[in-house]
Order: structure tokens, then C-alpha cells, then sequence
């Protein structure tokens, strides 16, 4: 049972970054391969803050939370100039700086060395360290930023924000000032998947850059692509296949030294299929 | 995506979440003995972790054509670990809850075994790692051992040379890795006082291209250059780059890549005279040679990484001698290991200290045209 | 009175002379028809009013206001909308979102919070049926026909309840009874006082339409005045059939 | 200072490389409108043809390189005609290609590590390559061939782009599409010829950097972003563009390697791109 929890919970985490990354790609037309550099701020936060300074995971959750939305301001507001594959190249530009900053500046994040021994949360005394409390908590956390989610999107400003990735400039035209609106998205965004890091770090109890680079971000990107864009359940659907997914190539008894590449490929070849016959996704509604 | 898609996805997704319920009560049937191993097989660090396999693989195969291990069938399931903390959990909580192992050889970038400790620590399985040799494991947990030397010893025997050899000022070529910083961290300690410096400059992970590293390093004319790296294959390739600018400098080596005999012959006019200090690695060893002969026949190469070979060659049969000792229970298991003294492995002796750390007499060593012999003080 | 004004305005593509000092008054609650072959600058001028393109010389005047300098997002403070010649609707989402999108309030956060009033939605119901595409509020726009799309454009300036309407060619490929309904719409305009600057090339309509013609020749004003007068001049039917 | 006569010849070097990718990758986006990953996977997969050929099967070095650029070249016009040829006649989005050409880079790179391993492979043999002391730096017989054939292809492309009615046709292609097309241009057979052309160029800097320094799987990525980052610098889709980009790129990046730890070089490049991202998009020589 142990080992349906720890897919569950990982299933949760990546539900949380595909569901955010959705309201900036599918929602807002703005695809951007720099979500798990958000991830790993959150983590990072939760790792240094709980660590060097004695937070509370909560106190350090938030804070992280915040920072990945003032990095989400900066990057959205430099980005906001550009489209299409331009974006994205941008997006792959600050993914690789954040993750430099990671690995390099060693004095606060120790580098390769990664940051061990994170405390477990615990609420008012009440410890909440094991993993089935822990994953109770995270589903709460789930269903809340699903629910806000869905009300976010079906808000005027989920037209708004609709209207922006089908015409923007149309949109401008009729008085609406498009930049702060994708600002605004790109900063909540980046706050939930702030908030996926820090139940990572709290979960594995180690944090390091390796697990935040540019293929990650791809990765989050193709769970909204198969789930579907501009569609909060396809985004759950995405990331219980492709959670699930290599969980199962590890039961396929395939040898183990080819298994990881294979699944690297195999994943690489649904990312062709779907853009070429699927462009919207298992569940999307918009096609990119 | 039509309806129908999307009921067949529907089917599969709940077929997988059967499937893995089931598969999650498996069973440690008696007449084997399963051990879990955490390695990075695709990823970056990929390059480390398929020659390490390929010896796991090696090791239990000759254990098993011996009789096994109390008549039982060693059987090893590798896991892959990707080198993050994150996989390496993932790794670990499978062999631990599917295939209810009590034993898991691995992981080996540290960053695995910071993963994939507290699962072992919760489940009382022992983690027994060849090759993590990040301080912060050291005392970390009564369930994680180590028959690998914490990276600190070695580091204080080459400071004490560079001060005895009077030199001002070490240039560092350390690669982004936890073994890489932890040596430099313990060098500089021991060596920056008294007006002697030490620089450095990082390099990534198989990075290939080391021109404007070394040009730069070379334009702070040190006293000597420390070259920090992972892999001998690292190494290599900055020795390469020196050559191509004709740049000799005073050489000091990690023990990676000075335990790589194969690598020290092929570049032994270069590297004459270069400084390094490993735990007592004699040649002469008989297990050392045995195994660098059975791995060439099986898989027709040298072995890679000779230093890690050979702490994984006899972590396996510390295991065996374990397990016919106390039984196959990870707890008495890692007790066990603690109290290991003096054991004769192709490492050469194995003490394992109370913390889990191997105890270690790292000795210095210098290249003699492409061999690496003990300096007697 | 004249509710737009524009002196002298000149603006340059690069080696082409687009708009050559170029001198025009719309007057309030008229039908003003814009004509010219293409390329005479009629696309540029309206982009140059809606803040799509700088100008770099010249005066614009809206309500006796002179501006420097118009962004797109300020048009609409000025009571200024337009339908675009190739049709840019949000195609991917709804008709009814459609408009929906430009009744609903401007601010970030009026937007989060605003709760849907029935007003918006009898506003919407209201446009939507003027053009005959209510029933259709619940289609995806990609869905739409040709003339159904063109007729959504115009419903979308009308929801904008603005003061000067840009028609971009809005008759272009329409069948005869949706050319009666556009028709209909602009007058309707007209009798509420609402000033129409017309694109078109139909020539019946622009006599049916029009108060006053404008024709456009080479980005300079080749004649003006009232459409029996103008449409019969010599020189303007030579730079239709000329070029 | 004596390094700065070495510090001029490994911008030289690293210079001709980018260079080698960006004329082809250039040229490829000129006609193609969108950034191709996979351009990067292609290089190296010439670099393990030509590894394949030399040093397992002990053929003739020149044919093997020779074949190296062939079958690299083959592989991109084989991927464009059954990926992306499907992809233009949908009117996909240049993001939809994107995507599509980062799942073919994934592919590739599996496959690579699974047939090759993911071990570093010198085409070189072992030892160093005989260096020559030039004013004061030093040059191996590999550096000169790679600067050697960067200079010639840049020759070669400007013949041919220049003054042949193929180069005029493409140049036309890369100013509008429509209007090619138009001028009655079978658009399609032209595209291949480009993409063949492009895909041997990357082929030729997979090649020579297997001799240099050795390949691995995951090299492509590497390979290709400097070369990306040139592009846009210069002008992307612009010939020209790409060698001033590349020039540019090489001194900033070891510019900045003086003044920053070198383990910043990927950082700083990308440090560079954001600020022409920002306010020119289209780079130095592009118009918009």
C-alpha cells in the first residue's frame, strides 16, 4: 500500500504544476517550458527556509509561493513582447538561468550537494509527518487550487484570458490591457507550481537541481499536451497516465539499463502523435 | 478524441491502478534472495551507471555459479534512480513495497541515497551505497552503511603534501558533482591558511569542451592544479586539452581517476610524476586482478571506473558474508556491517566505522610511468 | 460638427508613401463612405485611427481633442471601434463568450470578481438578435459560416455601444438578405446619432448609405462631397477603371 | 597576458562550430518558419554515423565523414517529409512544430543511447591531436579542419544562395511563402533540398566536434542552443545573421568566462539572448 501512496502523491504534485501550466498554455496561449524552474523555487524556498532559518513549512511555503510569483512578474513582463515559438525559446532561456542559479550559487543552495534533512510539515503541534496525512494534505490542497481553478476560468477574466490566446491584439483594440492580464496569470501560475515544490521538498526530504531542469519543464508541458489543452480534468488525466505510466515500465521487466531510454522514447513519440493527430489532447479544447 | 478513445483510456488507467495493488503484495518466495540496487541508468548520469551495472551484474552471477548464499539464488533487481532525489525515492519505495526487499545495494549518486534514506530508515531495509560519498550521509541514519570512503580523508593527505611541497597557491578543475565539491571543500580547509590560496573552477557534468577552463586556470600560473572530477573519462579529457596547449602543469589527482590503472598507462608520459592519494590500492591484489580479468572476458572492455568497481565488487560479497553471518534481515544486517574489521576485499581492507562510514587509510600515491605506487614517508 | 478630424497626416511603409498628407473630417451621426482602389490607403487610415499604426506626421483630432499619439488600448477611451477586413474573431470560444468578452468590465480584478448581472447577458441577447445569431450563441465561432462571421463582428463593435464605428468592408461576400440586415444596422446607427465611417466598394450601397463620400486615390483625398456629386465626377471613375 | 592568444583561438574555434550550426540552422528556418530542435540531434547523430563508420568498422576516415554528413542530411529530410510535411499542409502553428521537433529530439537522443550507450565516444582514438603554436596559443590539426570547413561552407552557401537560381528561389521562399508560391515554385521539393542541405551542415559541426572533444547522446541540446541563441542574436533566417551571431555569442560568452566562474558560460549566453528577445526580436541584420 505504501507504494500506491507515493504514486498518489506524486500523482498530486504533478496534477498541481500540469493544472497551473494549463491556465498559462491552455488557457492563455502562452506555452512555457520554465514551470519546473517555479517547482524548484518552491522547493528550494521550503529546503532553505525550514533548514538555514527554522520556518514552519507552511511559513516557508508561502514565502516560496510569493517569490515564484514576483520570478513569474519578471519573466512574464520580459516575455510578454513575444509569441509562438519565440516564447518558448525565451521560456527555455530563463528555465536554463534559473537552474544555473540553482547549481552555482552554492553558498545558498550548496550547489550539487543538494539540501538534505527537510522537516516534515506539522500544523499547530499536530504532526502531519507520515505519508498518508501528508498525502490527505495534499489532496486538500489539490481541490482547493482545482476548485479555484475552475472558478478562475469560467470568471469573466477566464474569457479574457481565452480571448488573449485566440486574438490579443484584436482584444487590445477593444480596451483591454492584455500584458497585465497574462502578468497576472503567469504570477499565479508560478505560485502554484511554487506550491507543488514545496510538497516535494517536504515529502522527499531532499532537494536537488537535477530534479528542476529543462526536460522536467518538458515534461510538466506534455502532461498538459496529452491531457488536453484549456481542460483542468485533462490536466488530472495527463498526469495520472504519465505518472502511472513509467511507474508500470518499471514493472515490464524490461532490462533496466535500456528501460529508462525507452521510456524517454516512447514519450518522445507521443509528443509527435499527439501534435500531429491529437493537437488538442485527450480531453483539450483548444488547439494550439 | 472521440468517446470511445476516451472510455479505452479510461479502462487502462484503472487496469494499471489494479494492477499495481496486486503486484504490490509480492512475495520474498524462500528459495531466493532478492536484493534491490538503485543506479542512474538514463539521464545525465547514465554514463556512470551502466559500467556499474554491468559489475553488480557480474558479481552476483559468479556468487551464484558458487552456490549462492546459503544455497540461495542471489537475485539482484536493478532500479533506475536518474540520479535525483526524487527518482531515487521512487526506486526505493517499489523495491521496498513490491518487491519487499531487505537489502538495497546502491543508490550511487548521492543525491539517491539522500532519496531514498528515509524510506529505508522508516522500513528498517538496509541501504548499503558503494559509491555516495556525500558528508551529509555520514551518521545519517542506523540503517544506511557505506563501504565507500567519505571523501575528507583523502583530501587531508594531499593538502599536507602541497604545504610540505611549499606551494602558495592550487588551482581546482572541479566538476558539479557532491563528491567533487565535498574534496574540494575538505582540501581547502586543510590548505588555505598562512597566505596560501585555492581557486577553482566548476564545470558541469560530462562536459566536454575544457579550452577556455584550462586557458583560464593556466593564466592564474598556480603552483599546481587539482583535478577534481567524478569519472577518469573526465579527466581524460581536461589531460587532452592541456596536452593540445603543451601545458604541463604539477598535478593532483581524485582518486577516480587515479585508481584507473587503464587510463594512467594510456597517458602515463603525461601524467608522470602526478600526485594522488587512494585507499590502499595495491595491484598485487588478487581479488583486483580477478575481477578486472573476469569483467574483460565477460563484457570484452576494461572496466570503467576501476576505484567504484571494486567497492561495489566487495559490497556484494560483504553482503553474501553478511547474510550467511546474521541472516537476511536488513536491521542486524546494517548492525553487522558496523562491526566489520579488516575484511580483505579487492579494495583492499575494509573497516567500517560506527557512523557507517568506511574507515579509511587513504595513502599517497604518485604516477611512475602509468602506474600508481604508495609513497613511503 | 465634426467628431474626428484628421490635418495633414503622412506615413510611410518602409519606401512607400502610404498616406500623403492627408486631410479629412468625419461629421457626427453621418454615414461617411471611405472609397479608393486598393492600395490608395483606406486599410492604413483606419488602422492609423484604431492605434494599430503610428502615424509620423500630422494632426488627429477626436472631439476637438488633439492627440499625439493613439495605442490600441486607448481607442476605446475615445468611444472609437472597428470590424477588421479579414475578420479576426476569437474563434475557439463561444458567440456568446465572444461578446460576452467586451461587455464585462476592463480592470484585473474587476474581472476576477465580477459577478455575471442579468444586464450583460440582455445586452448580449439583445445585439446577438439584431444580427439573427442568437441561436447560435452556443457554437463555437471555427463553426460558423462566412456571413454568419462577418455578421458576429459587427455585433461585437455594436455590443461596444461606442461613438464612431470603423466598417472594414463589412457587405464583402455577403448574401443579399444579410446586405439588407448590415444595411439596415448602419442606418439604425445613424438614427441614434452614432457616427459611421464606412469601407465598402458596392457603389449602389455607398448612394443607398452614404451622407458623404470620401475617395481615396495614391494616400491624398482625390475628392469629397456627397455621393450623387462625387460618384459621377470624371476623374473618380477614371482612378477606379484607370489603374 | 600570454592567454589571450589562446583565449582568441578558442573563440576562433568555438566560433567556426556555431557558425556550422547556424548556417544550417538558418537556412532550415528560413524556409521552415519555426526553431527545430531536433536540428541539435541531428548533428550528433552525423557525428555517431561517421564514429560507427571509423572506428568500429575501420573504414577510410574521409569516406566515413563524408557518409557521417550524408546520413545526417537523409535523416532530416526523411523526418521533415514524414513529421513536418504533414504538420505545413495541416497549417499547424510554429508551436505545434516546436513541440513535435522536441518529442523527435527526444526519440533520437533515446535511440542513440540505446544503440551507442551513453558513454562519451572520441572519434579521435586515444591521445591528443598534434597542436601548432600560433602567436603565442595553440591550434590542433582538428581546430584547423573545423575553422578550414566553417570558412568553406560559409563560402559555399554564399555562392550558392547568391548566384543560383536555387539560392534566389530560396531566398525568396524565406522572404514570403505566398508569394514563392505564386511565382509558380513547387515550395515543397525546394524545402527538402534546404532541409537536406541544412541537416548536412549540422552533420559536418556533429562530425568535427566528435573529433574534437568526443559525442554523447545528450550532447545535442548543447550544440544547438548556442547555435539558437546565435541566430537570434544576428538575424534568424538571415545568412548573415547567423555568422555575425555566431562571432558575437563566441566573444561575449568567453568575455564573460574572464570575468565569471566558468561554470556561468551557459547562463551568460542566455543572459545575452533575453535582452534581444526583448527589444530586437529580429536581431541585428533581421528586418521584422
Amino acid at each position: 500500500m505504501e507504494y500506491l501512496l507515493h504514486i498518489l502523491i506524486y500523482f498530486a504534485i504533478y496534477a498541481l504544476l500540469g493544472i497551473s501550466l494549463n491556465l498559462i498554455a491552455g488557457y492563455t496561449g502562452l506555452l512555457s517550458i520554465t514551470h519546473a524552474s517555479f517547482f524548484g523555487i518552491g522547493a528550494y524556498a521550503v529546503a532553505i527556509l525550514t533548514t538555514q532559518f527554522g520556518l514552519g513549512f507552511f511559513g516557508a511555503a508561502l514565502i516560496g509561493m510569493v517569490l515564484a510569483g514576483i520570478g513569474g512578474l519578471i519573466i512574464g513582463w520580459v516575455l510578454s513582447r513575444l509569441s509562438g515559438d519565440y516564447y518558448m525559446l525565451g521560456t527555455v532561456g530563463f528555465s536554463y538561468i534559473i537552474f544555473a542559479i540553482m547549481m552555482n550559487w552554492s553558498s545558498l543552495t550548496r550547489g550539487p550537494l543538494g539540501i538534505p534533512a527537510i522537516p516534515r510539515p506539522s500544523l499547530f503541534g499536530l504532526g502531519l509527518g507520515d505519508n498518508l496525512k501528508l498525502f490527505l494534505l495534499l489532496l486538500f490542497v489539490l481541490l482547493v487550487i482545482y476548485l479555484l481553478s475552475r472558478k478562475l476560468v469560467a470568471s469573466s477574466f477566464g474569457r479574457v484570458l481565452r480571448a488573449i490566446r485566440e486574438d490579443e491584439n484584436a482584444l487590445r483594440v477593444f480596451g483591454y490591457e492584455t500584458t497585465n492580464y497574462k502578468l497576472a496569470i503567469f504570477a499565479i501560475a508560478a505560485g502554484m507550481a511554487a506550491m507543488a515544490g514545496a510538497f516535494l521538498a517536504t515529502y522527499i526530504t531532499f532537494v536537488d537541481p537535477l530534479s528542476f531542469t529543462i526536460m522536467e519543464s518538458v515534461f510538466i508541458m506534455s502532461i498538459v499536451i496529452f491531457g488536453g489543452f484549456a481542460s483542468l480534468e485533462g490536466s488530472l488525466l495527463g498526469a495520472f497516465l504519465l505518472v502511472l505510466l513509467p511507474e508500470l515500465l518499471r514493472f515490464m521487466g524490461l532490462p533496466s539499463e535500456i528501460a529508462g531510454h525507452v521510456r524517454q522514447g516512447v514519450y518522445g513519440l507521443l509528443l509527435v502523435l499527439f501534435m500531429m493527430y491529437w493537437p488538442k489532447g485527450l480531453m483539450g479544447k483548444y488547439k494550439v | 478524441m472521440n468517446k470511445t478513445t476516451k472510455i479505452i483510456l479510461g479502462v487502462v488507467a484503472v487496469v494499471l491502478l489494479v494492477w499495481i495493488v496486486v503486484a504490490s503484495n509480492g512475495s520474498q518466495n524462500n528459495s531466493e534472495i532478492k536484493v534491490g540496487v538503485i543506479l542512474p541508468l538514463s539521464g545525465d548520469a547514465a554514463s556512470y551507471g551502466e559500467p556499474w551495472r554491468n559489475v553488480f551484474d557480474m558479481t552476483a552471477e559468479e556468487i551464484n555459479n558458487a552456490g549462492g548464499i546459503d544455497g540461495k539464488k542471489l537475485v539482484l533487481i536493478v532500479e533506475d534512480g536518474k540520479c535525483s532525489g526524487k527518482d531515487g525515492a521512487s526506486a526505493m519505495e517499489k523495491l521496498v513495497n513490491i518487491d519487499k526487499v531487505q537489502v538495497v545495494l546502491g543508490g550511487s549518486c548521492s543525491s539517491e541515497s539522500l532519496g531514498a534514506e528515509p524510506i529505508a530508515t522508516r522500513a528498517k531495509v538496509l541501504l548499503f551505497s558503494a559509491v555516495s560519498s556525500s558528508p551529509d550521509l555520514t551518521g545519517k541514519s542506523k540503517f544506511f552503511v557505506r563501504d565507500y570512503p567519505s571523501d575528507s580523508a583523502q583530501s587531508k593527505v594531499l593538502a599536507e603534501l602541497a604545504i610540505q611541497k611549499g606551494w602558495k597557491n592550487v588551482a581546482f578543475i572541479q566538476e558539479q558533482t557532491d563528491f567533487a565539491v565535498a574534496l574540494h571543500k575538505s582540501f581547502t580547509d586543510n590548505f588555505q591558511a598562512e597566505g596560501r590560496t585555492v581557486s577553482k573552477e566548476e564545470f558541469p557534468k560530462d562536459t566536454a569542451d575544457f579550452r577556455t577552463i584550462i586557458a583560464k586556470v593556466r593564466a592564474g600560473n598556480p603552483d599546481a592544479v587539482f583535478v577534481d572530477v567524478q569519472t577518469a573519462m573526465a579527466g581524460e579529457r581536461i589531460f587532452k586539452q592541456m596536452q593540445e596547449i603543451s601545458w604541463k602543469p604539477n598535478l593532483l589527482l581524485s582518486d577516480p581517476a587515479m585508481g584507473d590503472g587503464q587510463m594512467l598507462e594510456k597517458n602515463k608520459v603525461f601524467l608522470e610524476g602526478a600526485f594522488g592519494a587512494e585507499f590502499v590500492i595495491d595491484p598485487q591484489n588478487t581479488k583486483l586482478q580477478h575481477l578486472l580479468e573476469a569483467y574483460k572476458a565477460k563484457f570484452g572492455k576494461d572496466v570503467e571506473y576501476q576505484s567504484y568497481a571494486q567497492a561495489i565488487y566487495d559490497q556484494v560479497y560483504l553482503l553474501k558474508d553478511g547474510i550467511e553471518a546474521v541472516g537476511y534481515n536488513g536491521e542486524k544486517l546494517a548492525g553487522w556491517l558496523r562491526t566489520v574489521n579488516n575484511w580483505q576485499g579487492a579494495s583492499g581492507s575494509i573497516t567500517i566505522g560506527a557512523d557507517g562510514d568506511r574507515v579509511s587509510a587513504h595513502s599517497l600515491e604518485i604516477v611512475r610511468s602509468g602506474k600508481a605506487e604508495r609513497v613511503i614517508e | 460638427m465634426d467628431i474626428l478630424e484628421i490635418r495633414k497626416i503622412k506615413k510611410r511603409f518602409g519606401g512607400v508613401l502610404a498616406l500623403d498628407s492627408l486631410s479629412l473630417t468625419i461629421r457626427k451621426g453621418e454615414i461617411t463612405a471611405v472609397i479608393g482602389p486598393n492600395g490608395s490607403g483606406k486599410s492604413t487610415l483606419i488602422n492609423l485611427l484604431t492605434g494599430v499604426v503610428p502615424w509620423d506626421q500630422g494632426v488627429v483630432a477626436i472631439d476637438g481633442v488633439l492627440i499625439s499619439e493613439l495605442s490600441m488600448e486607448e481607442v476605446a477611451e475615445y468611444g472609437i471601434t472597428r470590424t477588421f477586413q479579414e475578420v479576426r474573431l476569437f474563434e475557439q470560444i463561444t458567440v456568446l463568450d465572444n461578446i460576452l468578452v467586451i461587455l464585462t468590465s476592463r480592470s484585473l480584478w474587476g474581472s476576477i470578481l465580477e459577478r455575471h448581472s442579468k444586464l450583460h447577458l440582455k445586452q448580449a441577447e439583445d445585439v446577438l438578435k439584431t444580427v439573427g445569431l442568437w441561436d447560435k450563441r452556443g457554437d463555437l465561432v471555427v463553426n460558423l459560416s462566412y456571413g454568419q462571421r462577418k455578421l458576429l463582428e459587427i455585433s461585437r463593435a455594436l455590443a461596444m455601444k461606442a461613438e464612431i464605428y470603423l466598417f472594414d468592408e463589412p457587405f464583402a461576400g455577403l448574401f443579399p438578405e444579410m446586405t439588407k440586415l448590415v444595411a439596415s444596422v448602419l442606418e439604425g446607427l445613424r438614427v441614434q446619432g452614432k457616427t459611421v465611417v464606412l469601407i465598402e466598394h458596392n457603389m449602389d450601397l455607398i448612394r443607398q448609405l452614404s451622407d458623404w463620400v470620401c475617395v481615396l486615390d495614391g494616400g491624398t483625398l482625390l475628392a469629397e462631397g456627397r455621393p450623387e456629386v462625387v460618384l459621377s465626377q470624371r476623374e473618380v471613375i477614371e482612378a477606379y477603371l484607370g489603374d | 597576458m600570454d592567454y589571450l592568444a589562446q583565449f582568441t583561438l578558442n573563440s576562433i574555434i568555438n566560433g567556426a562550430l556555431y557558425i556550422l550550426i547556424t548556417l544550417g540552422f538558418n537556412l532550415i528556418y528560413g524556409v521552415t518558419k519555426f526553431v527545430n530542435i531536433n536540428h541539435g540531434a541531428i548533428a550528433v547523430v552525423g557525428g555517431y554515423t561517421t564514429y560507427y563508420l571509423f572506428r568500429v568498422l575501420g573504414w577510410q576516415v574521409s569516406v566515413s565523414i563524408v557518409l557521417g554528413v550524408l546520413v545526417a542530411g537523409l535523416l532530416g529530410l526523411l523526418l521533415d517529409r514524414i513529421v513536418f510535411r504533414y504538420l505545413r499542409e495541416n497549417k499547424s502553428s510554429n508551436v505545434t512544430q516546436f513541440i513535435a521537433s522536441l518529442g523527435l529530439f527526444t526519440i533520437t537522443q533515446s535511440v542513440l543511447a540505446i544503440v551507442f550507450g551513453s558513454q562519451l565516444c572520441s572519434l579521435m582514438g586515444d591521445g591528443p591531436a598534434r597542436p601548432y603554436n600560433i602567436f603565442g596559443g595553440f591550434l590542433t590539426s582538428v581546430h584547423l579542419a573545423t575553422i578550414i570547413s566553417a570558412l568553406l561552407a560559409v563560402f559555399f552557401m554564399f555562392l550558392l544562395l547568391r548566384y543560383t537560381r536555387f539560392g534566389k528561389i530560396v531566398r525568396a521562399l524565406s522572404d514570403d511563402e505566398e508569394v514563392a508560391k505564386i511565382m509558380g515554385i513547387n515550395t515543397g521539393q525546394v524545402i527538402g533540398w534546404v532541409v537536406f542541405i541544412g541537416s548536412a551542415l549540422a552533420g559536418l559541426a556533429g562530425v568535427l566536434v566528435g573529433f574534437d572533444l568526443g559525442i554523447y547522446p545528450a550532447m545535442g541540446l548543447i550544440i544547438l542552443m548556442s547555435g539558437i541563441i546565435a541566430s537570434i542574436i544576428g538575424g534568424i533566417g538571415n545568412f548573415y545573421g547567423g555568422v555575425l551571431g555566431s562571432i558575437i555569442l563566441v566573444v561575449i560568452e568567453n568575455l564573460g568566462m574572464v570575468v565569471f566562474p566558468s561554470e556561468w558560460r551557459m547562463a551568460v549566453a542566455f543572459a545575452v539572448l533575453v535582452p534581444f528577445l526583448i527589444w530586437r526580436p529580429q536581431g541585428i541584420l533581421g528586418k521584422k
